[in-house]
């Protein structure tokens, strides 16, 4: 068996919702509710789900940029959340992340250059100013940027392209692990091609690990080798790429995926509209969380929370109907 | 929330408790004492020592600051030395003259400052831009008995249309309504004087924390949605200036009782800045104690003050 | 317009045979209105008020002005500080230390009570109170049972005897020259401040020290906090109702009071006398100027212990080397004098005989100092046994004169070899500094009493103000002599003798008497002020001109 | 035939940097008939928000400007009216949703109260009134508990959810005219189908025309009746939907739809244009797209090609056509 | 393959520009700026060389002379005892552009360093700063003034130099404020997710601070230093009743104006404060428009 190199286990991140004038806590958004999972090197694990669901939290919590409410983090087998500064410090550049948001996550006062190249400065792992910005040259060009954008600052690109300087800051440091949090979603198709070729490469060469998270299922597709899908804070399906395109066995995977939108004017389209009302990660509902939208909703799954099991093929899925099935 | 403000006031005890320590510690390391600041010719060897020994100063240090500390949880000051009278009466006797005059500069200074700094910013090196940094510093830079004279000279000596210092006229038995009057003519030089100097320092910062503000992109959406500029700037862009703003603001709160020395010099306004510089130069300890603490007391307020607003201004602030 | 010279600007007053200068305004038509327009008050300008209205708690000069026009007291003094019996009480003297007063007829405090022997006792028991903190020192004129009463549990002094209501006994132990001027202290009601009073406790006296009532010509109506006192006419005063029924003592600021009197916002202030001032006040044309020798001197002092100042040839070398003429002449112009004795000149006592001017003069200055073995060096400055002749001075800032004589004194004392360094703290820290010999040399400023008496706390071996360690036995003998002489003339003489020796010996530079000078309203009419006598002696006969 | 409601007419517009003169916006011309969605496609930074931003007048001064050209809204000339007038357009008739929902939305505020503002202002509706119609939008745009979000600041939401609440911000005032600056890059495959639903029944029902950015073929492909090429601040093909689809022209339409994935086609690697775009400060007389061009010619390299009508609605700016169209 | 594979050029003649030069070259640029530097520079100049010029002397006094106004002898007149107006403004100069500078160097110094911390840290580490912020300000500065002052006469300290002594003490003593201005900005710094990233990339936490949190309070920091100066160059010359001040024969431009504290000066001799006054805004104004210049210049977002 290959090496795990993120276990991720029943991991739980609430934020608690303030009220009133003295910010009294009324409740908690229940963001990330007990997601478990693990990478193996080199691999890709793609996430998918819903907008709000907590895919972004999911991996803020993995890298300990939120403290988790619950559950364990293995990084190489080191729990992230129980390690001190130091030690954190020292992981931080083997497991980086490419953030959604391509502006506000970039220092308005830092030239390209500085953002790209102060991690491996920082790290002492280039300490030589022209090494360096050799470096970050070819890092940015590595990511679709040309060399002379090396001197201005992130409010002067478009963009997509400051999600390139978002990509190049994590590359930069080769990282083991990235967390990729909607790294394309912004580029245009071509330089999501570029994008997407050069992780994958990067992938084969240095032996990377993404958790992808997007929403493009055809990226994911094209990129992962497994895929999970999210809905409210949980995981409902995660399977091998192809099972899972292939065949979806969760109710909402089948629905997401029949709505992926097909770049063909004329192509015909059956899509699966989830009706009834979406519910509210403070409040989730009862049972399996999905039964308020779900076409094939029984009463079980009104009371019953469906048990995340292997429906074989390493295929797993939280759902009453299969079990009903078995 | 509740709980942070419950903790920072509780912090406040052992504070206030290190300051009285640290405060009785300065002013007993002063030299000289309240009887060698009213040096008299008159008094023999003998006679100051028993003055001394009256007012406590021949005990040891720490003895002395446990009598006060131990009178002070009870309320009790102690007498002012100079005035033979409670410290508290002291303190309130001429304190609200000076929130008087220190409220409307403030007030004034505010009105003034915040729609120019807007304004400067909004309209970078305008001419209104380049006219008000220059009132501003002036401002800064013209010391506050150099703008009083002035104003006293024109407005008073050579315009005649108001009094030259004091806080009433003297002689005149106005009640109700016209003595209120006559309080306020006496107000507006010394308000204008404290005024000018404050609207200089507030007006920089509001100009450079808007500039700050006035570039982000949610200012660009705010105006997308059409909103007037007035609206955009006044509400969206001040709103997130507004921390700067704050800080000051919290840190005049002392300011705000603790009179301001050289203008009520000038105007020979009653407030407590020139007591508690009196007090100082008379070593009239019990008053300097009393004075600074309940200065200390609003420092620490007006900061927890504007602590709190941070969150209330920016919800991003995180409180801990 | 441009300042005057000082010669052109002032004629140039002596006042050693005139004890008050008076320039009369010369056209008062130029009275602003607002002054005319107040017919029935007189508005008093003032720095400051502790608001210690009682003779025996005050501090500050501007509560004594308050309290003379509240208080009487058994002996008032003449213009050249002698007691005479305008006050309340006649007195006659037995055995050189029996004072016997009787209280004169129709005396009434304000309420309408009459003065008392009682109420005499009472003001005085008040400054032997064990805890009585004011700056009065009853303990050095030896009154007999003094001490039984203040340490001990006796209920009245001894030496204090009322012999009926107009009556009143005061015994010394031995004769003291000094003590009728003590006699000069106000005269309390009993039975308003002595209600709660309990001997030791005078925390109720203190509480009245803001509402005070006495038996002078007017009487406090309202005091606002560091802005104003206001009085209103004695109905009961017993030389006759004042002319003018309202008075009121207003908080000024120095640095604008010239205006506000100019304004007429106020009638009566006193101006630091400066060429200027005095110009701006005679172009006015409506102001009454009252200008006289001031009650005490400015000097240098100098620690005499210090070896570098323990020759007494050096003091005088500095004294030659400082030009306190033209200094005062600048600070001053033709309105202060260089003095050379501890007195007044107007005083009784004062007396020029047998007086070295120490006039300016370099050369004799650096033979002094040469004699006494300070030897110039190549650098320009002096040495004597290797060490260089620095002096550190210790002053006040913003003191007009330091502003004016520092700069001159730094420039002639570097011309004889002197380096003076100068450093600036405050009043206390000063005194402080004195108090415990650790200044070298600095600047201050003494008042004085009618009484000479006083100036041995200040040159007496030991004496408690003798901060330049000074010591000389025949001096020491001298005061005493002084202390118990009670014939003027014999007194003066003794005095006499001790200046020649002070100004033989300096123990300190003494550089200079200046004025005081009082601003009047024309429009008043019957506004005296003298050396020894406040404004507010004769306010109640003032009359408002129409 | 329906009337035109924007016409761009040789729009130039610069920012002036340090580096020099950044031609975000090179001569652009095109019309957006009334009720009709147009898309813009291109190379990320090829200029696609700067020219919305043109049409908004909300381009930052003082480094950047419109130098040249006009842009006509409903018969007025943007470029030369006045603030005011300018003023009661935004919001109103004309309303935008940005790129980025993060720094786009003011952190201080509640979505609630932003989305209220624009409703109140323009829909002259009271507070109370405001606040329903802001829920409503909310729930519209698929955000589960709405009466609650609308309470919550922006730094507590989602990036899925941000992009909505500004896209319900931009719906809430029956604009004429709606820009979406990539409004469903950050959302999941079933909420982007309900917000492009949701877009469609809006345009139909009200005749809204749409300007639409986005990188997403897809989606293009779904929504667009004509689509607009840009690249390098100039538009280089233009025409109805299918005929961008079915006969793409320019070698660089071509690379953009060749580079898409599709879901449930494997490919082994994603196609990618070749090279980089060319720096915009000091750019040559040539087709900016030469050096990246499998068929580059001589003449690409020394001059610069003109749009052109290549059949009755299709345009094309390249020297391959010449001749070939009329 | 391409994008991996492409090889990356640098020219060999580019030069490195370090972020100090390219302040330095667009604070060249800006003319407002750069009128600030001059004038600041004239006034060094002023100060430290005019006096070489001067045929007059601080020390020489003559009271015949006192109070002339402006002749061609003494062009800016004549003070008290008859010394060179303008011989002393130039010498005044130093002190006070010594003392302000000094003062809010220190002062900004510490400000910065500790609002830094203490807003980037939060939790106990903010609380204990701030509290002890608040502690420097609750803490009465006078009476330690005096102190000082008595301390420094007892040690015979040399009198020129206690000034500066006084101003390193005002600057430690008078950090609290900006600190406290920093910090608060650095709580809403901090929650941007620039500083998520920063922390993502596991920087070291000076590096964040000084890196990123500080460059974005810059403008604040150089509004309080530009104020900073001018109330310190005034407070100097308050400071002088304690005894802190300059001593004769030193001048300097706070002690100087003072003279328009007597009224008779104020409205007749105009050259003894009309020239400090002047001095003292030209400074402020020069440094004032010089920190907006840095601002501009350090402000990514204003360039053009
Ligand atoms: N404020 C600015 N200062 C300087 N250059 C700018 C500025 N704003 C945009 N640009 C430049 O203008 C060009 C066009 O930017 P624009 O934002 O329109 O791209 P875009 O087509 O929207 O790209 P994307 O799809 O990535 O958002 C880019 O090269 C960008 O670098
Ligand atoms: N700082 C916060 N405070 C409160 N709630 C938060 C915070 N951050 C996120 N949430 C909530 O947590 C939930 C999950 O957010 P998250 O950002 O993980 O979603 P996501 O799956 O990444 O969605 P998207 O695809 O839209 O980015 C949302 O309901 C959001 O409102
Ligand atoms: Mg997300
Ligand atoms: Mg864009
Ligand atoms: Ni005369």
């Amino acid at each position: 068996m290959s090496e795990i190199i993120l276990s991720v286990r029943d991991l739980k991140k609430y934020f608690p919702i303030k009220a009133g004038v003295l910010q009294k806590t009324v409740g908690h958004v229940k963001a990330v509710d007990g997601v478990s999972f693990d990478i193996v090197k080199g691999e890709t694990l793609g996430i998918v789900g819903e907008s709000g669901c907590g895919k972004s939290t999911t991996g803020r919590a993995i890298i300990r940029l939120f403290e988790k409410t619950g559950g364990d983090v293995y990084f190489n087998g080191k729990e992230v959340h129980s390690l001190n500064h130091k030690e954190l410090r020292a992981i931080r550049p083997k497991m980086q992340m490419i953030f959604q948001d391509p502006y506000s996550s970039l220092n308005p006062r830092m030239t390209v250059g500085q953002i790209v190249g102060e991690a491996l400065l920082d790290h002492g792992i280039i300490t030589d100013k022209v090494e360096l910005r050799k470096k970050v040259m070819k890092t940015i060009e590595e990511c679709g940027l040309a060399s002379y954008h090396i001197d201005r600052y992130p409010h002067e690109f478009s963009g997509g392209q400051r999600q390139r300087i978002g990509i190049a800051r994590a590359l930069a440091l080769d990282p083991d692990f990235i967390i990729a949090d909607e790294p394309v979603s912004a580029l245009d198709v071509s330089i999501q091609a570029q994008i997407i070729n050069l992780l994958m490469d990067l992938q084969k060469e240095r032996g990377f690990t993404y958790l992808f998270i997007s929403h493009d299922l055809s990226v994911v597709e094209h990129i992962s080798t497994r895929v999970g899908v999210m809905y409210l804070g949980s995981m409902v399906e995660l399977a091998n790429k192809k099972d899972m395109y292939k065949n979806p066995l969760h109710p909402y995977t089948q629905a997401l995926l029949s709505a992926a939108p097909v770049p063909d004017p004329t192509a015909e389209r059956k899509r699966i509209i989830l009706t009834g009302d979406i519910p509210s990660p403070a409040n989730p509902p009862s049972g399996c969380k999905f039964h308020t939208r779900c076409p094939y909703a029984m009463p079980i799954c009104k009371t019953d929370i469906p048990e995340f099991k292997d429906r074989g093929n390493k295929h797993f899925v939280a759902c009453h109907l299969l079990d009903k099935n078995n | 929330m509740r709980q942070y403000i419950t903790r920072r006031v509780l912090q406040m005890i052992p504070i206030l408790l290190g300051l009285s320590i640290i405060i009785f510690g300065l002013f007993a390391l002063a030299p000289g004492d309240f009887i060698d600041a009213n040096l008299s010719k008159n008094l023999s060897a003998e006679k100051v020592a028993e003055l001394k020994a009256l007012y406590g100063f021949d005990q040891p240090l720490h003895i002395r600051y446990f009598r006060w500390a131990g009178d002070a949880l009870r309320g009790n000051l102690g007498d002012s030395l100079q005035f033979s009278k409670p410290v508290t009466s002291v303190i309130n006797d001429y304190v609200w003259n000076s929130f008087i005059l220190s409220a409307f500069s403030y007030l004034l200074s505010i009105i003034l400052a915040v729609p120019i700094g807007i304004i400067s910013a909004t309209k970078q090196y305008s001419k209104f831009d380049m006219g008000a940094t220059v009132v501003a510093l002036i401002g800064i830079s013209m010391p506050a008995f150099f703008l009083g004279l002035l104003m006293i000279k024109i407005f008073a000596i050579d315009l005649h249309i108001l009094p030259v210092s004091g806080m009433r006229t003297a002689g005149l038995n106005a009640t109700g309504f016209a003595a209120m009057a006559d309080v306020g003519k006496h107000l507006i030089l010394p308000t204008l004087v404290l005024a000018f100097s404050g609207v200089g320092s507030l007006m920089r910062y509001t100009r450079t924390s808007m500039l700050e503000v006035i570039k982000q992109d949610y200012i660009r959406t705010a105006r997308a949605k059409g909103l007037s500029e007035k609206t955009v700037i006044y509400r969206h862009a001040l709103r997130n200036a507004l921390i700067p703003i704050v800080t000051i603001l919290g840190l005049m709160l002392p300011g705000l009782f603790g009179g301001a020395m050289i203008t009520e010099q000038i105007f020979a306004f009653p407030g407590i800045g020139k007591i508690a510089l009196g007090a100082l130069s008379k070593r009239d300890y019990p008053l300097m104690m009393g004075f600074n603490m309940f200065m200390a007391v609003l420092v620490l307020l007006g900061n927890l003050l504007s602590d709190i607003l941070y969150a209330a201004v920016d919800p991003r602030v995180r409180l801990k | 317009q441009e300042a005057a010279a000082p010669e052109q600007a002032a004629e140039k007053a002596d006042l050693t045979t005139q004890t008050v200068d008076i320039h009369k305004a010369e056209d008062p038509s130029k009275n602003p209105q607002q002054a005319l327009d107040r017919k029935d008050t007189i508005v008093v300008g003032m720095t400051e008020f502790s608001g210690k209205f009682m003779e025996q708690f005050r501090q500050s000069s501007y509560d004594m002005y308050v309290n003379q026009m509240i208080f009487e007291q058994l002996v008032e003094v003449d213009d050249e500080g002698k007691p005479v019996d305008e006050g309340i009480a006649t007195w006659t003297v037995e055995n050189d230390n029996k004072y016997i007063f009787k209280l004169k007829d129709g005396i009434k405090f304000s309420d309408g009570t009459d003065v008392k022997a009682e109420d005499v006792e009472f003001s005085y028991l008040l400054l032997a109170d064990p805890n009585y903190d004011g700056d009065s020192d009853m303990s050095k004129y030896g009154f007999v049972g003094f001490d039984d009463y203040k340490n001990g549990s006796a209920t009245s002094i001894e030496g204090i005897k009322v012999i009926d209501d107009k009556t009143i006994e005061f015994t010394l132990e031995e004769p003291n020259a000094e003590v009728i001027y003590f006699f000069t202290g106000g005269i309390v009601p009993k039975a308003y401040y002595g209600a709660n009073y309990t001997k030791g406790d005078l925390s109720s006296v203190k509480a009245l020290l803001t509402k005070p009532m006495g038996s002078g010509p007017y009487k406090m109506v309202e005091y606002k906090e560091g802005q104003s006192v206001t009085f209103t006419a004695n109905e009961h005063y017993w030389k006759g109702q004042p002319a003018v029924k309202n008075v009121i003592f207003t908080v000024t600021a120095k640095s604008t009071a010239m205006q506000s009197f100019l304004g007429g916002q106020t009638d009566i202030e006193m101006m630091d006398v400066s060429i200027e001032n005095v110009e701006q006040l005679k172009a006015a044309g409506f102001v009454d100027l009252h200008r006289f020798p001031t009650n005490g001197y400015g000097y240098l002092g100098m620690n005499n212990a210090l070896p570098k100042f323990s020759d007494k040839r050096v003091r005088q070398a500095l004294a030659y080397a400082l030009n306190r003429k033209d200094v005062v002449e600048a600070i001053y112009g033709p309105f202060g004098n260089v003095l050379n004795v501890p007195q007044s000149r107007v005083a009784w006592s004062y007396s020029e005989e047998g007086i070295n001017e120490y006039g300016y003069d370099m050369e004799k200055a650096a033979a002094l100092l040469d004699e006494a073995g300070w030897t110039m060096g190549d650098d320009g400055f002096r040495y004597k046994d290797g060490e260089k002749f620095e002096i550190f001075f210790t002053g006040m800032a913003d003191h007009p004169v330091l502003d004016i004589m520092l700069p001159v004194m730094i420039e002639s004392y570097k011309q004889l070899g002197i380096d003076l360094k100068v450093e600036y703290v405050d009043f206390p820290t000063l005194t402080e500094k004195t108090n415990n010999f650790s200044a070298e040399m600095w600047f201050m400023a003494w008042g004085l009493t009618p009484d000479p008496g006083d100036s041995s706390n200040v040159y007496r071996t030991g004496g408690p103000q003798n901060k330049y360690n000074y010591a000389n036995p025949k001096v020491d003998e001298l005061f005493i002599q002084g202390s118990k002489e009670t014939d003027f003339e014999k007194r003066k003489a003794i005095y006499a003798e001790i200046y020649k020796v002070l100004n033989d010996e300096l123990p300190c530079i003494i550089v200079y008497q200046r004025s005081d000078m009082w601003a009047a309203n024309s429009r008043l009419e019957g506004f005296h002020v003298t050396p020894y006598k406040e404004f507010t002696k004769d306010l109640w006969k003032v009359t408002i001109k129409e | 035939m329906a009337k035109t409601l924007v016409e761009f007419k040789d729009v130039h517009t610069y920012f002036y940097t340090e580096a020099g003169t950044v031609k975000a916006v090179n001569g652009v011309s095109y019309k957006i008939k009334e009720g009709e969605t147009v898309c813009v496609v291109g190379e990320s930074g090829c200029g696609k928000s700067v020219t919305a931003l043109s049409l908004m007048r909300l381009i930052a001064a003082p480094q950047g400007e419109i130098v040249k050209g006009n842009i006509s809204f409903d018969g007025k000339d943007i470029t030369s009216l006045s603030e005011e007038e300018m003023m009661s357009i935004r919001g109103n008739d004309i309303s935008m949703i940005f790129q980025e929902p993060m720094t786009s939305l003011n952190p201080v505020f509640t979505v609630g109260n932003q989305i209220m503002e624009s409703i109140m202002l323009h829909q002259k509706l009271d507070k109370k009134q405001a606040r329903d119609k802001a829920i409503e939008m909310v729930k519209l745009v698929g955000i589960p508990r709405a009466e609650a979000i609308v309470d919550s600041y922006p730094h507590e939401l989602s990036g899925g959810m941000r992009q909505r609440i500004m896209i319900a911000m931009a719906l809430s005032c029956n604009p004429k005219l709606l820009i979406a600056d990539e409004p469903t890059t950050a959302l999941d495959v079933t909420i982007q189908a309900q917000i492009l639903d949701l877009m469609r029944d809006i345009k139909q029902k009200t005749q809204t025309s749409i300007m639409l950015i986005t990188h997403d073929l897809g989606v293009v492909a779904e929504m667009a009746d004509y689509v607009v090429v840009m690249y390098a601040g100039k538009v280089i093909e233009e025409g109805p939907v299918n005929d961008i689809f079915k006969n793409p022209l320019h070698p660089y339409t071509r690379g953009l739809l060749k580079s898409k994935p599709v879901i449930n086609q494997e490919t082994d690697r994603l196609y990618s244009i070749p090279g980089q775009v060319p720096n915009p400060i000091g750019m040559k007389d040539s087709c900016y797209f030469h050096e990246r061009c499998e068929h580059c010619m001589e003449i690409c390299k020394t001059q610069i090609p003109t749009i052109k009508y290549y059949d009755e609605q299709h345009k094309i700016s390249c020297f391959l056509y010449d001749g070939e169209g009329k | 393959m391409e994008a991996v594979n492409k090889k990356v050029k640098i020219s060999s003649n580019e030069t490195i520009e370090s972020p100090w030069r390219m302040t330095y070259r667009r604070l060249k640029k800006n003319k407002l700026s750069m009128v600030g530097f001059v004038i600041l520079l004239g006034m060094f100049i002023f100060s430290f060389i005019g006096p070489f010029l001067s045929p007059h002397d601080m020390i020489t006094t003559n009271v015949l002379n006192a109070n002339k106004p402006p002749s061609s002898q003494f062009w800016l007149g004549t003070d008290s005892v008859g010394r060179d107006v303008l011989l002393r403004l130039m010498l005044g100069g130093r002190i006070s552009l010594l003392v302000g500078l000094v003062s809010v160097a220190i002062s900004v110094f510490i400000g910065t360093l500790v609002g830094g911390l203490s807003g980037f840290y939060g939790g106990w580490i903010d609380n204990v700063l701030m509290r002890i912020a608040d502690i420097f300000m609750a803490v009465p500065t006078m009476p330690i003034l005096v102190i000082l002052a008595a301390v420094m006469s007892d040690l015979k300290v040399l009198p020129e130099r206690r000034i500066f002594v006084v101003m390193f003490i005002l600057g430690i003593l008078s950090w609290a404020g900006l600190s406290r201005l920093v910090r608060g900005q650095i709580l809403t710094l901090r929650e941007q997710e620039f500083m998520q990233a920063a922390e993502a990339l596991g920087l070291k936490d000076s590096r964040k601070i000084f890196k990123h949190l500080i460059p974005n309070v810059v403008p604040t920091i150089i509004v309080n230093a530009t104020l900073g100066i001018g109330s310190s160059i005034l407070m100097e010359s308050a400071l002088s009743f304690l005894g802190l001040g300059v001593v004769p024969p030193i001048p300097s431009w706070g002690n100087m104006i003072q003279a328009v504290n007597n009224f008779y000066n104020f409205q007749n001799r105009p050259w003894l404060w009309i020239p400090p006054g002047v001095c003292i805004f030209l400074t402020v104004m020069a440094i004032n428009l010089f920190g907006d210049g840095l601002r501009d210049a350090l402000d990514p977002k204003l360039k053009r």
